[in-house]
């Protein structure tokens, strides 16, 4: 029971610093390695270990599943989108260039706008696949 | 008419008009007499069509149409020649005939799908038109496939497990031996020769080996099961499970018919009669047809259906034909095709009156028919003509198709077929004749008196159904009309084999 | 040495084709459904290193790029290999769902024995 | 609108991709089927615009994320890629109609627009496949439509959809592994993921390490041929059509096998040229082997079935084996009947499963016994399956006849007449299993399940009357089919002016 | 030097490959499977895929156990002996071992610079990275740029995988239904 109550504790304390984590991962993907797969997977790794410790009801309270499954195909449309956008102001599919005054900053705003729809697909997908299998039990 | 069409507008109207009639007929499926009427209608403008462009094919013209180019040497084209016009007179002449006939049949048996039937039918019809002025091979078998998936409602048309049974024989033989034998002897033909159109004197290059040849002919002789050579002649007695006016019409005239005249055409336009008579290639299928011949007319005189009996009668009679093409002498030529027109006639008189007498006395075995003769005698006069000429006595039309296979045996100088066809004409008499004797001249015995149905034979059965004993009469009278104008067909027919 | 260090590197290759031939087999063989499903991440994982151990350059540094190195190993298969680690347990989820369903179908894993109560396979 | 002229290569994928991402937010079935109807109707569009253009101007090239290939990934339309595009993009389209109430009839209400979401994936991914020119695209995109279509499949009703859906999965991995494996080998060998610059670059690596590249496409191949099913490694497909949803089992039997023969064919034909393909190793013979026995075995396996999903899934395989034929024989006639023959099967197979679910959608049973008399209950759908059966068989005058006739053409060309024999008479064993179930269908008394049913409603008719309406045209019309094909046909090689 | 740990990594993967093989407690699997991949990824960490093995142990070893786990938690634990022999699928399996194996032979060896995937495209990847993109990290311009297309697809991947599950698993639980069945339910409400 009380190894229990630390662990909550320890959980608790941890959570912050993995959402700092994933972020890191997530914007320093540019200059070391990392990026929206990896970042992505730790933020969900932190929800669902939430979600081991104080029961999926608690994490569902935290992260509503209708909210999770909205994020599964938001994360795409960015991605796509950010595409969309390139071509719309001129370019070829994707091609970031297009994006700010010159190719290069555009290349790397365009990097991260597909970054940042990575990782809400990835973490919201393998969240929901991780509800899905849960629910299934009860 | 040709008057106020030009020939290929009727050529164009001969494909047509059936296929029209064949919608109009389903459309009217709801009223039985106007159904009947747009049968008959249909059947007249086709006949029309068809004699009025005679006089120019006599005079030498060839009318020609096409309809679509699948694909580069692959066209859906029609042209007329002797042997097609020939061919589609008989076939849209019996129709007309025919339809009466049907009609009769068909309301004294109540059969179920009436409608199906009769747009079946005019599909059949169709289908043997565009086979019968085919300008190519490719087009000749498309119209040949399509005859026999138009026809097999028509043999499985009972719907009970015999004609199930049937139809399954008729649909896998006849699709088989033209999917596997005759396609590929048609691409076959494609590659070597490099067109498909028919043409006088063939189309095969001359350097093509008599081996090969012979092996081509084979591959169409026996491809084209319609015409029932033997081994592949089941499907024919298969297919006497369908109604009477099915196998009068097409088992009797078009499909079996449209097998031969397929042989002629490319024995004639493909192959070149010359060319056979020189390298012999075609000797083989002479021996062919004879036994095939013999054996279907002694089979014949073990059955005791009527149909049955009729149907192997039929096997051995188309084999003349295919025996005529394989002399590859021009007076066999002319007998082959004759015999399409004399043997047509005579036989669908014959499976009138078996239908006749099934209608009337629910009788289907020979042995049943006992004395029958005195209760129906036009029908059993109208049998007697066509038998004799089914048989080949002057002054009836068959006797001139025998005549002139017997010229192209001398002409070929194999005697052999001339004592052939005198056995058969033999073994015709045997099978045939006795049927009437025994229905006029044996007395109808006692129990008998009582028909299958269980009413009892009154004397006014032919009153009754008129419908199907006027059909035979008629075309009995065309048994010897025709007899007496039969240098008509042979000017007709001369000029394909003039050299 | 070097011939020792020639040698390592074909057992390396040797091991390599060992490990997808492995996780191939078990895919095949086992009838167990997850267990099928463990053998095709292991098929699917080693074949990574198809890739990505032809990429590698002795002496060479992690693709990113730094005024303090000269050699870098080659990216391009990292990046497949990226895409092909993501694809992997897309299918591997779908296939445990699957799993799953087939469990609460027929009461059981065992592809024999579900062919047995289905009758054919 | 110069835009989207531009970004025509593009905009392909990412209509449907976009289709299923907003399908994905609907909640409501109608919703997803109308996102889903205009996202597969603009695919045709822009397909058929495309291959108008590559017609007059060439080769599209198109470069994704402005990146020149090989650095980036290229979309690279040619005739071949044009020609699938527009098959595949339309049996998408075609079937959308049919979907609204099959659908709603299978799938739970709350699960529909995800299902359409499905749909979109899959028919996205398989137009990613034959669009780009990236080797490594073409394994992203075949997993998108893999694994959505293990999904479509498992949603069937039936406990043995789920099992179907779980040996496709593991034997699609499997298979998408072998690939990935077979593109490893050639990026070693050539450095580069480009399918143009590969070509370029194979010879000099072939002359310097030829094992990787024959590795590769000894991997390559069997990888590819898990996908399509090549006999004997098809076990996974008859239980995947018959498990999946009829809208489902229609679309793909229509759709993704053909696409998977496409990158058979680039490979075989592009990547690694006739030279390396059929001279370096025995693909040529093997497959050749491989395919008669798909047109035999499977055929034969059909004929035995009492579930007609099952029974056309057996006659898909067999179906493919014709079009490896044609790969096999690497000659101009019978690659043109291979690819045509992709176009054919597509939209006959397609139509023949719509009846079918048209039937499991009024009768809730695909089994042969349950059919009993269905015709005369549902006869515009039966009509329908008969047409289509009839292409199935090859009867002339219908699409299949066009691609058999091509094929040996092929056979002949390379001097293996035995071949023309066999093509033809594995048609015959059609005419078994067709046969069969349209004689149960029209000659049968109605079943009770049967009795009740009725023709469907017209959104449901229309796809099917479309579809048999194509394939009577391109029976007779086939210069948009088996022309282009043929000019494929030459551009793939490398005779001719096409490319 | 990384040839010889790589040796050693690559020597524990087959043993922990084999026990997976004949381990039949599921869970001792799934665990194995996990060990599995965290060597996997040691072994990418030698060859330089940073990214690569970032992400093969957080999936591989993380979400993938998760999820088996969760798998096992609904369905059996215990796998039976299969029935049939083991005995084409070993022949596969050595078949395409052979193959792989001839095919790898004629590949330049090991680790070094000039084979010819270090020569014809990743050099200019490896080259324009930074003035292309700013991003130093070439892995990530190229995933996110050069082959951003790639990447798009394969978030999609991801995508379906998702949306997948949700359509197996959502929803009221259904025991599969015959077809026949249906056929009766159809007969009664026509």
């Amino acid at each position: 029971m009380r190894l229990d109550a630390i662990l909550r504790v320890v959980v608790k304390l941890m959570l912050p610093f993995m959402l700092l984590f994933s972020l890191y991962v997530q914007f320093h993907g540019e200059l070391g390695p990392g990026g929206g797969f990896q970042a992505g997977v730790i933020a969900a790794g932190m929800v669902i270990l939430y979600a081991l410790i104080f029961g999926v009801r608690e994490a569902k309270r935290l992260v509503p599943q209708a909210l999770v499954e909205r994020l599964v195909p938001l994360g795409v449309l960015i991605y796509l989108g950010t595409g969309l956008v390139a071509m719309l102001l001129g370019g070829n599919y994707l091609d970031y260039s297009t994006l700010a005054h010159d190719s290069r900053h555009g290349q790397e705003y365009g990097i991260m706008a597909v970054e940042l729809g990575v990782l809400i697909t990835v973490s919201s997908s393998m969240l929901a696949i991780f509800y899905a299998f849960v629910e299934r039990g009860r | 008419m040709s008057g106020i069409l030009s020939p290929e507008t009727c050529v164009l109207l001969a494909l047509l008009v059936p296929l029209a009639g064949a919608v109009l007929i389903a459309a009217l499926h709801r009223q039985p007499n106007l159904r009947e009427a747009a049968t008959l209608g249909t059947a007249a403008l086709l006949a029309l069509l068809n004699w009025s462009l005679l006089p120019s094919v006599m005079a030498g013209a060839r009318p020609e149409t096409m309809l679509v180019s699948v694909a580069p040497g692959l066209d859906l084209a029609l042209k007329v020649e002797p042997l097609g016009m020939l061919f589609a007179l008989v076939a849209s002449s019996l129709w007309i005939v025919n339809s009466i006939y049907s009609i009769g049949y068909m309301r004294a048996h109540d059969e179920p799908r009436q409608t199906a039937f009769y747009v079946c039918f005019a599909l059949a019809l169709c289908s043997t038109i565009g086979l019968a002025f085919a300008k190519n091979l490719f087009t000749l078998f498309v119209f040949y496939e399509l005859l026999t998936l138009s026809t097999y409602p028509l043999v499985a048309h009972n719907g009970d497990g015999s004609a199930r049974q049937g139809g399954r024989t008729y649909i896998l033989l006849l699709i088989g031996t033209s999917m596997v034998l005759m396609l590929p002897a048609i691409i076959l033909t494609a590659v070597y020769a490099g067109t498909l159109d028919f043409k006088p004197g063939g189309i095969l290059p001359p350097e093509l080996g008599t081996g090969i040849i012979a092996a081509l002919l084979a591959l169409y002789a026996f491809g084209i099961g319609k015409a029932a050579l033997m081994p592949v002649h089941f499907w024919l007695p298969a297919a006497m499970v369908a109604p009477t006016p099915v196998s009068a019409l097409l088992h009797a005239v078009a499909v079996v018919k449209a097998g031969v005249f397929a042989v002629i055409k490319v024995v004639v336009y493909v192959f070149g009669v010359e060319r056979l008579a020189r390298t012999g290639a075609s000797e083989w299928l002479t021996v062919v047809a004879s036994i095939s011949l013999l054996m279907a007319s002694a089979v014949a005189l073990t059955k005791d259906n009527l149909k049955a009996r009729l149907a192997y009668s039929t096997v051995s009679q188309l084999a003349y034909c295919v025996l005529g093409a394989s002399l590859a002498v021009s007076s066999g030529i002319i007998g082959g095709a004759l015999q399409i027109a004399m043997h047509a006639v005579g036989k669908i008189t014959l499976f009138f009156c078996a239908g006749a007498i099934y209608i009337a006395t629910h009788k289907t075995e020979i042995s049943d028919m006992t004395g029958l003769g005195r209760k129906m005698p036009f029908t059993f006069a109208a049998f007697l003509i066509g038998s004799l000429s089914v048989i080949g006595l002057p002054p009836l039309g068959g006797s001139w198709s025998k005549w002139w296979l017997m010229l192209g045996g001398l002409d070929a100088g194999t005697f052999g077929v001339v004592i052939v066809l005198l056995v058969s004409s033999l073994l015709n008499v045997l099978y045939l004749l006795p049927i009437f004797l025994r229905g006029c001249f044996l007395p109808l015995p006692k129990l008998a008196s009582v028909g299958a149905a269980g009413y009892e034979l009154g004397d006014d059965l032919e009153r009754r159904h008129w419908l199907v004993v006027l059909p035979p009469c008629i075309t009995a009278f065309l048994c010897v009309v025709i007899f007496f104008h039969a240098d008509r067909i042979v000017a007709l027919i001369a000029p394909i084999v003039a050299p | 040495m070097e011939t020792i260090g020639k040698l390592v590197a074909h057992y390396n290759y040797v091991v390599t084709i060992f490990l997808m031939v492995a996780g191939l087999y078990i895919v095949i063989a086992r009838s167990n459904m997850i267990k099928k499903l463990v053998g095709l991440s292991l098929f699917q994982t080693s074949v990574y290193l198809l890739y990505i151990e032809p990429g590698k350059i002795i002496g060479g540094t992690a693709p990113i790029i730094d005024p303090a190195f000269k050699v870098y190993s080659n990216p391009l298969p990292h990046v497949l290999i990226l895409t092909a680690i993501v694809v992997g347990i897309a299918t591997v989820a779908l296939g445990l769902a699957l799993v799953v369903r087939i469990y609460e179908a027929y009461g059981t894993i065992e592809e024999d024995e579900i062919f047995e109560t289905e009758g054919e396979a | 609108m110069k835009l989207v002229a531009a970004n025509l290569p593009a905009l392909q994928v990412l209509i449907p991709l976009v289709g299923a991402l907003l399908a994905a937010f609907a909640r409501r079935g109608a919703t997803g089927w109308a996102i889903a109807l205009v996202a597969s109707w603009l695919a045709p569009v822009i397909s058929i615009t495309m291959l108008l253009r590559v017609l007059e101007g060439g080769v599209i090239s198109y470069h994704l994320g402005g990146w020149a290939p090989p650095i980036g990934i290229e979309y690279r339309v040619d005739l071949l890629n044009a020609f699938v595009l527009v098959i595949v993009s339309t049996i998408g389209a075609v079937v959308m109609p049919f979907a609204r109430r099959s659908v709603a009839d299978e799938i739970d209400g709350d699960k529909q627009s995800w299902f359409y979401a499905m749909y979109l994936l899959c028919l996205a991914g398989l137009l990613g496949i034959s669009v780009t020119g990236d080797a490594f695209n073409i394994f992203v995109f075949l997993e998108i439509s893999s694994l959505s279509s293990y999904v479509l499949v498992a949603m069937g009703r039936s406990r043995r959809s789920l099992l179907a859906a779980f040996q496709y999965l593991i034997v699609g991995t499997i298979g998408a592994t072998f690939y990935v494996i077979g593109i490893g080998f050639l990026y070693l060998a050539t450095g580069s993921l480009n399918i143009a610059d590969i070509a370029v670059r194979l010879g000099p690596a072939m002359a310097e390490t030829p094992r990787p590249v024959l590795a590769a496409l000894a991997f390559l191949t069997v990888g590819i041929s898990l996908k399509l099913a090549l006999f004997p490694l098809h076990v996974w497909l008859p239980g995947a059509y018959a498990g999946a949803p009829s809208l489902a089992t229609a679309f793909l039997a229509g759709t993704s096998t053909k696409v998977a023969i496409y990158v058979l064919i680039r490979l075989f034909f592009s990547v690694f040229g006739v030279g390396i393909t059929f001279n370096a190793l025995p693909v040529g013979e093997v497959l050749l082997v491989l395919s008669v026995a798909a047109m035999f075995i499977a055929s034969l396996s059909a004929v035995s079935q009492g579930d007609v999903k099952r029974l056309l899934a057996y006659s898909s395989v067999a179906q493919v084996g014709y079009i490896t034929l044609g790969i096999s024989l690497a000659n101009v006639s019978g690659l043109t009947g291979g690819i045509v023959h992709i176009f054919n099967h597509a939209i006959m197979k397609t139509a023949l499963f719509l009846s079918l679910g048209a039937i499991v959608y009024r009768t809730g049973s695909a089994g042969l016994s349950d059919l009993a008399g269905i015709g005369r209950r549902m006869p515009l759908t039966m009509a329908v399956f008969v047409i289509g059966g009839a292409g199935l068989i090859g009867v002339p005058g219908t699409a299949g006849f066009i691609s058999k006739w091509y094929l040996a053409v092929g056979a002949l060309e390379r001097g293996w007449w035995p071949l023309v024999f066999l093509i033809v008479a594995s048609s015959l064993i059609a005419v078994l299993y067709i046969g069969r179930v349209v004689e149960v269908a029209w000659f049968r008394e109605p079943s009770a399940v049967a009795a009740k049913a009725t023709d469907p409603p017209l959104s449901m008719l229309l796809p099917m009357f479309v579809l048999a309406a194509a394939t009577l045209y391109f029976g007779f019309e086939t210069q948009a089919s088996a022309g282009l094909a043929g000019r494929i046909a030459e551009g793939l090689l490398g005779i001719g002016s096409a490319r | 030097m990384e040839t010889f740990i790589n040796a050693v990594l690559l020597t524990l993967l087959a043993a922990v490959t084999i026990a997976i093989a004949r381990q039949r407690n599921l869970f001792g699997v799934v665990i194995l499977a996990g060990i599995y991949s965290f060597l996997m990824a040691s072994v990418l960490l030698v060859l330089d895929a940073v990214d690569v093995a970032m992400t093969e142990a957080s999936v591989g070893a993380g979400v993938s156990t998760v999820f088996m786990l969760g798998a096992l938690h609904l369905t059996r634990t215990l796998e039976q002996r299969p029935h049939y022999s083991a005995f084409v699928p070993l022949l596969v399996a050595v078949g395409v071992g052979a193959a792989l194996i001839w095919g790898t032979i004629g590949l330049p060896p090991f680790g070094t610079p000039d084979a010819v995937i270090h020569k014809h495209v990743a050099p200019v990847y490896l080259a324009d990275s930074l003035k292309d993109t700013l991003v130093p990290n070439v892995v990530t311009s190229t995933l996110a740029s050069y082959r951003g297309y790639d990447t798009l697809g394969e978030t999609t991947v991801v995508f379906t995988a998702a949306m997948g599950v949700m359509l197996l698993l959502r929803g009221r639980r259904r025991k599969g239904a015959g077809g026949d069945e249906r056929a009766k339910s159809k007969g009664e409400q026509l």
